[in-house]
């Protein structure tokens, strides 16, 4: 009844009802194009506000109050200021790549935003192999970062860009392990697939390596969105600003933006495959039939978006508590750490899938 | 192997501690004062030094007998005493306070001239609005326009204050 | 309009001081050669910009303390939308001069000016931004940093109280509420509008910069 | 003593002892070089502070030297030259590291050049600068002109030096600062995180930093020039300002020299309330010092708590003094006013709170394998590089050096309380760190014993109109937050002195950076600065 399939299948209709094929087809092409950058752009909105609160919140301050009730139209306010402000042309700096990299930034996370299911029926992309397009389309941002920093032929961007590199090339695959050993839980890398598997029961709750693999996927997560502790790319204190010192005004805010959805995309893939998507909560037990009613009463997009700000809050909360990392521990922790034990726990699971499960059931 | 493990569940465990820290700051009520909102409430401490001002009375008289002390006191030349002479009704001259400029703007708050004044005149305030977007905007005069300095009740207290000033003067 | 007409959420416009060199900007804004009149969507503009000006850190002696104070906890310029301070000049909108600038540091500080990008504001914060303050008759100082940049707001004390910088930024927003960014003269370079540096007949008070180019890894 | 007199006389000849009753010695210039390292032997190994006046007949360089075994061991050297057109004396920089930076301190501020110093660049004004502005016949008016363009910052610098030929003619040598080859990325002027306005040149390797070069004088106020124009009273204010994190204790130390010089006995309330407030502001300098090295290390949240908790010790500044951060509450023969009948209340309520709090530090920074993984063993700071470099305080103290001044020459109250002098043998950068959050505890403890014994009676000394010291030389020293703080005050008997001189403990530390930080990555280099803790004002002045 709150779904939002009744309404995508009405507006198809009233379109195929009025309009040749191709028409349809066009017009329904372009709403959704907009549709996703409006949810976007809503998300980014919401978290940039969401940050700031919680982050004042942890720092004892009460954050942005005075724009709106409660501060709730600051990000509105950022958002109008940053167009409004100048770009500015820098003169020896190759000017191709330097807007290359911002698309690239942005296109590589609005393309891993659109492999999101936010519920039951609204499904943007759903490949057969949604896992494998997930991993690759998001290290597209790798090298947009890389780019902005080379570009713009500055020392401290340099840094930064090489930085980014390298923890991005490293977190790719602890990530990408992690996410692997679901998909040997799952038996499929559709993603419709594997929020199907979850429909009894999370993948959480059923073998305890997944808790492991979360765990990793998390902090490789974390490390991926570029966010404290792992923000070395733009580490404030000693790089000043990173990898985009040199863009301003929107250029600087597409960054900006692109950034926190990132970390909404994170939490969502992670919702998507360890949490069960938009399945509600079910206890997978005779008495809990009640229960289960009622929390499939709950409309699946609230289901989706609870779970995937219930894992930004947590990333939020990681991020105000702890310094940030050098760039040795930062590999350290990669590779003599989250590798193995991803990779163990990938071997691990594997067996419990061929063996254990058979020789139980 | 077993210190690479122990390792990294006593770090695991410290990181937890430090997350419940903060929050434990989650949910401690705010230290934030909402400064324009509280304006009208807010705790200020009284010998807080935001402006010079003169210690007027109800009569708009000051005490200041432009003795210049505080202008010459002053390290950076902040204050600035200019005087006129006027004649007063038994046909005497007498050295009365024009003007007194005080220049926000390059005050350091040292007080060296509260201090140095002998009649206490000037004293502190707690103001701390200032901000304005013009830099003359900073240079106040203290003596409002009509006012003027107290009259001596014994007639001759006030000759003898001055000289008492001039003392000072060519001490320093 | 009227500086009566700026409304600032729990002040009153008495609460404000030197109303009428705010009155005079605005009257020279609107006979001035550009013939402003701030419109609708200028409001919606004005406002979203005054909710969001974010501060370059830039300190350089005991103000940068007190302007520590304010990003903290106690004052928290976070309520008006500030906090974002940026470390990097092209994405800040306001610098905030807290400190004494040496001749020495003059050059640098003009540099960095030059490096924000417009619309760009400047603060002058304690007595040594203002006139040099304490340090007025020294050979190495520089008495006030309008010698330098345009100023904005001017904020005496020193250092000035956390509370009287939040009164500063206040009445920064309240200068900034009153101009209209469609109207204002254009940067002939990249068409970019000028706010910050202009006089009322629409010639410039500082020549624009040709410095905007990167000095390699330069005075960020 | 008189050992250490006959062991100068020994070695020079033109050695005279100038003072009965302070340590002072005169040596020729030619036997300078000679006696200074017949003293390094002697163990005087600790170089407090080298200052160049002139007198206008001629220029004297004075060194004040003690023994970093026996640190209440203390003398006084000095030489002149009568050279006032181009004065060139020996350096000392190769017996105490530490004369380096205070050599070009005085070629910047008088000229005198030093032979064989390895490096006589200007330190403070800009290589363009014409004069010597601490000359007695520099003009010093505000000159108008601003330069307009960032002066020549070329990483391959020309670093001018002079030698002797074998001829024994002065020939000046030309070596470059940075090969043509090298990394070189500036750090500031402006720069979040180098704690003020320093410049920092640092020549890279990926991220491993292979030199680092400190560029100074972008807050050169000319704090000690505009004081000999000064009356006493009025250049109280301008301590405050040069290491403004611990204003009240600078402020102590001038307002001591000026007090011994003249005789002024001060009352005991005055020097309780002074000792209260000396640690207060110890707290609050080592809270920033807290807060600023975990917002260096990327931790916001525990800045902003540092900050928060700072905010109290602010309010009782504000109570009894009036000021937040510059607190004006000293002055000569006592302080401005009584203290603020809540005082005693709120400073009670405020060291329980504080205990709470630097707890939670501890569990939310200190225990943080990130942070302990970043500290330990990175920026090590050996015992004898702390004593060859000068780097007293928190920084020495952490190597293992007993440095406290106020152990070792107590000061106001400091003898009537019972307290530890921290001391850590690691050297590294962890050391450093836990000096500062375990002295708060101990300055917690300070006060505790002070608070409830302020003795009754007067705040202030009676003290004449005309503040005049008599004539001589006086050198007073305190330990502020960052270590041992110097007043040298030369005074003719007139109302404003003849010269003074701060000795800066920040300027140490900073040039501490190069050695301590070769090889550390660049973050280390950050979070070695927060962990030295030094304020940009006070090297500059």
């Amino acid at each position: 009844m709150l779904e939002v399939g009744g309404i995508l299948s009405w507006i198809h209709e009233a379109l195929s009802s009025s309009c040749p094929e191709w028409l349809t087809l066009l017009i329904e092409y372009v709403l959704i194009g907009v549709g996703f950058l409006a949810l976007y752009a809503l998300i980014a909105l919401i978290l940039i506000l969401l940050e700031r609160k919680v982050c004042a919140y942890y720092q004892c301050r009460l954050g942005p109050m005075r724009a709106g009730f409660w501060g709730l139209l600051q990000p509105f306010a950022d958002m109008i200021k940053i167009l409004m402000k100048e770009i500015i042309p820098l003169l020896k700096n190759d000017k191709f790549l330097f807007f290359t990299a911002l698309f690239l930034v942005i296109i590589g996370s609005l393309c891993t935003f659109g492999a999101l299911q936010f519920s039951k029926d609204l499904v943007g992309i759903d490949f057969n192999v949604g896992v494998f397009y997930v991993l690759a389309i998001s290290s597209l941002g790798v090298l947009g970062i890389l780019l902005a920093g080379w570009s713009s032929n500055n020392k401290y961007t340099m840094i930064g860009a090489m930085r980014a590199g390298a923890q991005l090339v490293s977190y790719e695959l602890s990530s990408g392990l992690s996410l692997l050993t679901i998909v040997i839980l799952g038996g499929t890398m559709q993603l419709s697939g594997l929020i199907e598997a979850q429909s009894e029961t999370w993948f959480l709750f059923q073998t305890p390596f997944t808790w492991i693999a979360m765990v990793i996927y998390l902090i490789a997560g974390h490390a991926e969105t570029n966010r404290g502790p792992f923000d070395l790319p733009e580490a404030e204190s000693e790089l000043t600003a990173g990898y985009h010192i040199e863009y301003s005004g929107i250029t600087f805010g597409l960054f900006y933006v692109g950034e926190y959805v990132n970390m909404f995309t994170i939490a969502g893939i992670g919702t998507m495959v360890f949490l069960g998507g938009w399945q509600p909560f079910h206890i997978n037990a005779e008495w809990a039939a009640g229960f289960n009613g009622v929390m499939d009463m709950i409309p699946t997009w609230l289901w989706f978006f609870a779970k995937a700000f219930g894992l930004v809050m947590l990333s939020l909360w990681v991020r105000w508590s702890f310094p940030r990392l050098r760039i040795d521990q930062l590999l350290h922790l990669e590779w003599k750490i989250l590798m193995p034990i991803s990779l163990l726990n990938m071997l691990l699971m594997a067996l419990w899938v061929t063996v254990l499960v058979p020789l139980f059931a | 192997m077993k210190k690479y493990i122990k390792d990294l569940f006593s770090g695991i465990y410290a990181l937890l501690q430090g997350m419940y820290i903060t929050n434990l700051n989650f949910w401690r009520p705010k230290v934030t004062e909402q400064y324009p909102e509280d304006r009208q409430t807010a705790r200020q401490f009284e010998r807080f030094r935001g402006e010079l001002v003169f210690d007027m009375n109800d009569q708009n008289e000051h005490k200041c007998i432009a003795c210049g002390l505080c202008a010459r006191n002053c390290p950076n030349q902040s204050l600035e005493v200019i005087t006129k002479s006027i004649t007063t009704e038994d046909g005497k001259t007498k050295k009365v306070l024009d003007k007194f400029l005080y220049d926000l703007g390059s005050c350091t708050f040292c007080s060296v001239c509260t201090q140095s004044c002998a009649q206490k005149a000037i004293k502190w305030t707690n103001n701390f609005e200032h901000a304005v977007f013009n830099r003359s905007a900073l240079v106040k005069q203290l003596n409002p326009e009509g006012s003027k300095a107290i009259e001596r009740k014994p007639a001759v207290a006030a000759p003898k204050a001055a000289p008492a000033a001039g003392q000072n003067e060519n001490q320093q | 309009m009227e500086v009566k007409d700026i409304k600032i959420k729990s002040m009153k416009t008495e609460d404000f001081r030197d109303n009428e060199s705010l009155q005079k900007y605005i009257d020279e804004l609107e006979k001035g050669g550009f013939g402003i009149k701030v419109a609708p969507l200028d409001k919606v503009i004005n406002w979203g910009r005054s909710y969001s000006v974010w501060p370059l850190t830039f300190a350089t002696s005991c103000c940068g303390i007190e302007f520590m104070c304010v990003a903290a906890a106690r004052h928290d310029f976070a309520r008006f939308g500030f906090e974002v301070t940026r470390n990097s000049p092209r994405q800040a909108d306001v610098i905030f001069v807290s400190g004494t600038i040496t001749k020495k540091m003059a050059p640098v500080l003009r540099r960095l000016y030059d490096e924000m990008s417009e619309p760009k504001y400047v603060i002058a914060v304690g007595g040594c931004a203002v006139s040099g303050g304490p340090f007025k008759s020294s050979y190495h100082v520089v008495d006030g940093v309008d010698k330098i940049i345009p100023v904005d707001v001017y904020v005496p004390g020193c250092p000035p109280r956390p509370e009287a910088m939040l009164y500063a930024m206040m009445q920064l927003q309240r200068k900034i509420r009153v101009e209209s960014i469609f109207k204002m003269p254009k940067n002939p370079e990249n068409g970019s509008v000028i706010l910050s540096k202009y006089n009322s007949d629409g010639t410039l008070v500082t020549p624009a910069s040709e410095t905007k180019q990167i000095e390699e890894g330069g005075a960020e | 003593m008189e050992k250490t007199l006959k062991m100068i006389q020994s070695v020079s000849s033109s050695c005279t002892k100038i003072d009965a009753a302070d340590v002072m010695v005169s040596v020729d210039k030619k036997d300078l070089h000679k006696v200074c390292e017949a003293l390094y032997k002697d163990g005087w190994d600790y170089l407090i502070n080298l200052t160049a006046v002139d007198n206008v007949e001629n220029i004297e360089i004075v060194y004040h030297i003690s023994k970093s075994s026996d640190m209440e061991k203390f003398m006084v050297l000095k030489t002149n030259t009568t050279d006032v057109e181009n004065p060139i004396i020996e350096t000392v920089s190769d017996i105490w590291k530490s004369a380096n930076l205070y050599e070009r301190e005085a070629y910047d501020f008088f000229g005198v050049r030093f032979l064989n110093h390895p490096d006589m660049r200007r330190l403070f004004l800009r290589p363009d600068w014409v004069g010597y502005p601490l000359r007695k016949n520099y003009d010093n008016t505000p000159n108008e002109g601003i330069p307009s363009k960032v002066h020549d910052m070329d990483a391959c610098e020309d670093v001018p030096s002079i030698t002797l030929d074998r001829h024994g003619e002065i020939v000046e040598n030309h070596t470059k600062l940075f090969g043509r080859n090298e990394y070189v990325v500036n750090f500031g002027p402006q720069h979040p995180s180098t704690h003020g306005v320093l410049h920092l040149r640092v020549s890279l390797e990926g991220e491993t930093i292979k030199k680092i070069d400190p560029n100074f004088g972008y807050i050169h106020r000319g704090i000690e020039k505009m004081m000999e124009s000064m009356t006493y009273p009025q250049m109280l204010f301008l301590t405050e300002r040069l290491d403004y994190l611990c204003g009240s204790m600078n402020r102590h130390a001038l307002c001591m020299c000026v007090e011994k010089a003249m005789g002024l006995e001060i009352p005991k309330r005055a020097e309780y309330i002074r000792t209260i407030f000396d640690e207060l502001n110890r707290i609050a300098s080592h809270l920033i010092g807290w807060a600023c090295m975990c917002n260096d290390m990327g931790s916001i949240t525990a800045f902003i708590y540092g900050m928060r908790d700072r905010e109290k010790i602010m309010d009782i500044f504000q109570e009894t003094a009036g000021g937040r951060l510059m607190t004006n509450y000293y002055v000569i023969g006592g302080v401005a006013q009584d203290i603020h009948p809540n005082f005693v209340n709120r400073v009670k309520e405020f060291i329980p709170y504080l205990r709470k709090m630097i707890k939670e530090y501890h569990t939310l920074f200190t225990g943080n394998p990130i942070a302990r993984g970043r500290m330990i063993n990175c920026g090590l700071l050996k015992k004898e590089d702390a004593i060859a470099l000068g780097m007293s305080g928190p920084n020495g103290r952490a190597s293992g050096w007993h440095c406290d001044v106020r152990k070792i020459a107590p000061y106001a109250a400091y003898s009537e309380v019972d307290f530890k002098e921290i001391l850590h043998d690691g050297g590294d950068t962890i050391d450093r760190y836990m000096i500062r959050l375990e002295e708060i505890e101990e300055s917690l403890k300070i006060i505790e014993q002070l608070i409830d014994k302020i003795p009754e009676g007067d705040f202030r000394a009676k003290v004449p109109a005309i503040v005049k010291v008599p004539a001589g030389e006086y050198y007073q020293r305190v330990e502020n937050a960052r270590g041992d703080f110097g007043v040298y005050l030369k005074s003719t008997g007139d109302k404003s002195p003849y010269r003074i001189k701060f000795r800066s403990p920040s300027m140490v530390a900073v040039s501490g950076l190069d050695p301590i930080c070769r090889d550390t990555k660049i973050a280390d280099l950050i979070m070695i600065g927060g962990s030295l803790d030094y304020v940009i004002p006070c090297i500059d002045r």
